[in-house]
């Protein structure tokens, strides 16, 4: 359900006014929701229900069509969530029809408990509105995005507290994104080939020259990629030397002698 | 290296505000020199803050957190979003935000019973929670395992740039939606918040 | 989102030079909004120049590279420094270790690569790290705004006690986003050493 993202990342946030009124059954696309509760509260805020007093044979009915027009496209465990809630409504309904006083059903409306949750889902799904607004308030203040390179300060620096061990199993750990990333290489036009024996060419002429020499900067960037690992290839190969004098400097390409 | 005369209490303070990317409480600005004390710090901040206003800089001193950091105006937002190396903040899922309400105010909590008040399984959601630091691991409940409690982490504040949780509606006083209709879902957090 | 008329070129620039992680070239200044030409771009920035040195203000426009930003003033050093020398001593994340991890098998990545993989945002993180000195720069990638691409820095090797990297696991015994292959991805995922 993309209401769900795994990672808490945005996804889009649903319009639930997807719930359209007037005909019956409700059409209902299940993962617009976060869950049974909000569905639940969706169908009796939309139909204007008094919360206290659910009519629970028509809830019922219409919360189990939407999940069973919908339970192939929800993932199990959420379905499960929701065949959970249906089961209870049904169980409620049942327990409504026997005569108060009764060993199964005491003095209480056996409503009660439902409702109660369902008024604190609704106001925590305020405070998340309140959150949520405030978020977006938040995310149009940047702060600053650079700090300026100072003296060096031989500090006393703060350890970490992890071991070689913690980050390995912090590496092990790492889950593969899924779905896999699709990675669109650039089909390169130009080849490493061909910027290797222009790098050699150009050393061939002189004895140094920068990386920017290599690649003007209009071009695109697979003569970047072609560049640098023709480079690599070559530091590898021990016919040049890669130098860069001060972060954010250039990359200097010397000869080796 | 000898600390130079010439600089005010506003150059030092506002020196530290911009060298920092996390906001700097009073106490912690005014450790930066003996000359400043809690006072000093609080009339440069506010000396700053006139300034930036008069000068209609592009920053202005935001209060997040119990300190203060610098902040861009909101109006440039539509600039600067265009730009790589400008870090946005992503914003999170609905059911973060939900988590994060009902953790925030039900502290210390522990999985299953955040799981009871939103109906559905919470696990991958706290995690992220966790990665993010806008919740941590405050303790352990009693009964079986000793489950795991949470509570707000460290940048629980600053991500919603809020100065303390009294700044957030408690659900205790949030008046029930009786009989509401759709327009009090969509102010409750259906509604995309722009 | 409609762009306010009422931002000036100045605030334009100087909200993008004081948000922006890298120095910014003219060029891509004047990328930020239709009414911002190069020349437009310069003489804001020579306004903002004078600007901050009538007012005294705490920093200047620098230049770096063969771009701009705002630097605190030389003169404040010894406050940044002595305000470093406050103790802010806190465990490294289990986000910043699996950042670490990443960017330890993956170097030179940046930002945007590291957060497929990790599947969250890493400003935060990249900056601790970059603090305690276990990442750094190691160089720029292509596209607007240049990203920063980060590698192992001067302290990883001390602090994990190794002679070279050549003494971390070879990345085919690693999950594949590490450069692993598919098949031990399982194996290596199930037991995690301790």
């Amino acid at each position: 359900m993309q209401g769900r993202d795994e990672r808490g990342i945005s996804p889009p946030i649903p319009d639930q006014s997807t719930l359209r009124e007037g005909s019956e059954p409700f059409v209902v696309e299940l993962d617009k929701f976060e869950g049974p509760l909000s569905l639940l509260l969706h169908l009796i805020r939309v139909q204007d229900i008094d919360i206290f007093d659910i009519p629970l044979a028509r809830v019922t009915r219409q919360f189990r069509e939407a999940v069973e027009g919908n339970l192939d496209q929800a993932p199990l465990d959420a379905a499960g969530e929701f065949l959970e809630m249906a089961a209870t409504l049904m169980k409620l309904k049942a327990r409504m029809l026997l005569p108060r006083g009764e060993p199964e059903a005491p003095d209480e409306d056996p409503r009660a408990e439902l409702v109660r949750r369902l008024l604190e889902y609704e106001r925590f799904r305020q405070v998340a509105g309140v959150l949520a607004s405030q978020e977006a308030d938040r995310r149009l203040r940047f702060g600053r995005g650079w700090t300026p390179p100072r003296p060096p300060v031989r500090r006393e620096r703060p350890t970490p507290g992890a071991t070689l061990g913690d980050l390995l199993a912090a590496a092990l750990g790492i889950r593969d994104p899924d779905p896999p990333l699709a990675h669109h290489l650039p089909r390169l036009r130009v080849t490493v080939e061909q910027k290797i024996d222009l790098v050699k060419d150009l050393l061939g002429r002189s004895k140094r020259f920068s990386f920017n020499q290599l690649v003007p900067r209009a071009r695109k960037r697979e003569h970047v990629a072609a560049s640098l690992l023709a480079c690599l290839e070559l530091a590898r190969r021990r016919l040049l030397r890669l130098e860069q004098t001060a972060p954010f400097g250039s990359l200097w390409i010397f000869r080796r002698p | 290296m000898d600390i130079p005369e010439a600089m005010t209490p506003e150059q030092i303070v506002e020196g530290l505000l911009f060298a920092s990317q996390t906001p700097l409480r009073v106490d912690e600005l005014s450790q930066a020199h003996e000359s400043l004390d809690v006072d000093t710090v609080h009339s440069a901040l506010e000396k700053l803050r006139k300034d930036y206003d008069r000068e209609e800089r592009a920053f202005q001193i935001g209060r997040l957190a119990d300190g203060y950091q610098v902040l861009t105006r909101p109006e440039l937002a539509p600039y600067l979003e265009k730009f790589e190396s400008v870090p946005t903040r992503r914003a999170l899922s609905r059911a973060a935000l939900e988590s994060l309400a009902v953790i925030a105010f039900r502290q210390p909590i522990g999985r299953i019973q955040l799981e009871e008040v939103r109906g559905v399984s919470c696990a991958t959601v706290l995690r992220t929670l966790i990665d993010l630091e806008l919740i941590e691991v405050t303790g352990r409940g009693e009964g079986l395992g000793r489950p795991l409690l949470y509570g707000t982490g460290p940048l629980f504040l600053e991500h919603f740039g809020l100065r303390s949780l009294d700044d957030l509606p408690r659900p205790e006083d949030l008046p029930k939606a009786l009989g509401g209709g759709a327009e009090v879902l969509a102010e409750a957090g259906a509604a995309p918040p722009d």
